[in-house]
């Protein structure tokens, strides 16, 4: 503990010191430790998550004050998490891989409606389809609030894909009227990580969203580079000895038909060489009188 | 290849795809023949239906491969 | 088809693709030689890259179009 | 790509795909390891089906695939 | 390839594919046989059907890509 | 497979592809390692540009490539 | 395939390609080995460069099906 961050807890009220000496064993019992931005979640959703989380992982909410305070004294590094100390957050630890960490926290959000007067957390897009709604000034309103809309086989249908709202601005009761009347959900209510320091290292949101797909690639490009070299050095395993078997028959058939070798097992495409070789001289003769009458034109 | 398209030749004309005969057809176009390599070419077309054979590949369009490709 | 195979087989003996070649290699063959088709090949196969058109053949596999498929 | 080798090891011997695991294996094969590389992985996997991904990597040739792509 | 090709060869005359086949096939030839790869094959052909992969080998024409390209 | 991946990451590495090398890594992962499988692999890689057999597309037989169509 | 598969050992180990090796290897494959398809087989080989004829081979398979898809 630093002696600053020392001489500012003696002088906090008892029920404070607690508290903070409660965060600081909190966070040194943990692997990672992260803030989570918990603004706009009901606080009974917010139990429901806690209970969800629990017990891999523990989140703890107390007042901004204390939660520095406690980051502070633990030190060590994860004191740099402060900054990220602001509006309504909570702490989360778990001895989780903090990767873990950022996709389960990402997986247990929800969609949530927007109420008029928010801020778009994202860019808010009513999707081309039928909206089911029966022809009415429904129509007029979609395309008040920026929707390419029109009616269509006896009802209103949103004929493209229209972006109404840009992140970061505000929601019109308009807008919200709209999109209530289709169901859009457009916001993503859940703990949402801002930080995490693990072990020594501070991951922010984007050095943990990892792209599974990218992964699945690699796998894919290891496993078909350990075949490749496999069949290509000739080392034979369970998984490539028929391939082996394969290019060996193959590059026989290849010099066997190329050097016309006489054996039965080529006898028949060595035929069908012959044929498609005249064939093919054949229709390089444009004198009809040249050739047999099943190969005029 | 000219032992194969002599054996063709035969096929064609109707007559027994034999050593002799294809002797004579590659002897006539100049061939310094192996004697065997028609005693193989015999052997090996023995159970061969030739003319099946050449139906199949004709059901493959010259070119087949490139559609493919 | 025996007229073109014939002149496959002096393709690749090196043998000239003359009228008289092509006619001996089918009278071995027993074929009944109709001069005038011969006459025609010949003139035809004048213009013609043979080891090209043969090689292109080449390549098209019996039973290829499977794999393409 | 050793990371992904390591996780591919252990997936054929069926050991499981976790931090100490690809850590050893790397350490043993020289490797200076970034653990933050292999919690990501380890995380990454976890969604993966490997067998499945080693499958398609079998049926398609790792050059031919990028010509059908 | 040379020890592929003597279990192919021994698959053809129906002996059996082990180690001291693909030794002597080998030797034959005049081959340094080298033990751990005579014994790599035969483990890896253990669970192969080979007239299987040899048929699926055939199915796909020698040469026959090279026109498609 | 995985004696291919313990070479691989030795590849990568740039460690030497020797039996003990391949070894270690392989017990690292559990791997109950065969002696001769590891002699017939480094046998198998002694001449071999490894880069370069990675990266150029084996052979796959017919019934993998209907797969890819 | 038997003879041909003999004869791409011999070509591996450089040994030549005559009767005498290619008997040998046969026979030690327990091939009742037939004089005239030896003799048909060296014969036919003697003007083809088998490297390239393998390389063609290699060239093909797979990759062509996959680029169809």
């Amino acid at each position: 503990m630093s002696a600053e961050a020392e001489r500012k807890t003696e002088n906090l009220p008892e029920w404070k010191r607690e508290e903070v000496a409660d965060l600081v064993e909190t966070i040194e019992s943990y692997d990672s430790i992260g803030v989570v931005n918990i603004a706009g979640i009901p606080s009974r959703q917010l139990q429901a998550m806690r209970a969800d989380l629990w017990p891999s992982t523990e989140l703890r909410v107390s007042r901004n004050t204390l939660l520095v305070r406690a980051l502070e004294e633990v030190d060590e590094g994860v004191e740099d998490l402060t900054e990220h100390i602001a509006g309504q957050v909570g702490l989360i630890g778990t001895n989780d891989n903090p990767f873990t960490l950022y996709k389960t926290l990402e997986a247990s959000k929800t969609p949530a409606p927007i109420n008029a007067g928010e801020v778009a957390p994202n860019d808010i897009v009513i999707p081309e389809g039928d909206t089911g709604v029966d022809p009415g000034p429904f129509v007029g309103e979609l395309q008040q609030v920026g929707a390419q809309a029109r009616i269509m086989e006896g009802s209103i249908k949103v004929t493209e894909d229209s972006t109404v709202l840009s992140t970061g601005e505000e929601v019109s009761d308009d807008l919200a009227n709209v999109l209530s009347e289709l169901g859009i959900e457009p916001k993503e209510v859940g703990l949402d990580l801002r930080a995490v320091f693990s072990e020594g290292v501070m991951f922010d949101p984007e050095d943990l969203d990892i792209d599974v797909d990218a992964y699945r690639d690699d796998v894919a490009a290891a496993a078909a580079g350990a075949r490749n070299l496999s069949v290509n050095a000739v080392y034979p395993t369970a998984q490539t000895a028929s391939t082996l078997l394969a290019k060996a028959t193959g590059e026989a058939k290849s010099v066997g038909l190329q050097a016309a070798i006489e054996s039965p097992d080529l006898a028949d495409d060595l035929v069908a060489k012959a044929d498609a070789q005249v064939r093919a001289l054949a229709a390089q003769v444009d004198d009809p009188e040249a050739l047999p009458e099943g190969l005029q034109d | 290849m000219e032992y194969v398209y002599a054996a063709l030749i035969l096929n064609e004309t109707g007559e027994e795809i034999n050593e002799d005969n294809i002797t004579g057809v590659l002897e006539a176009a100049g061939v310094d023949v192996e004697e065997s390599r028609v005693k193989a070419l015999v052997a090996a077309l023995e159970d061969v239906d030739i003319d099946e054979a050449v139906a199949e590949a004709a059901a493959v369009p010259a070119g087949g491969a490139a559609a493919g490709g």
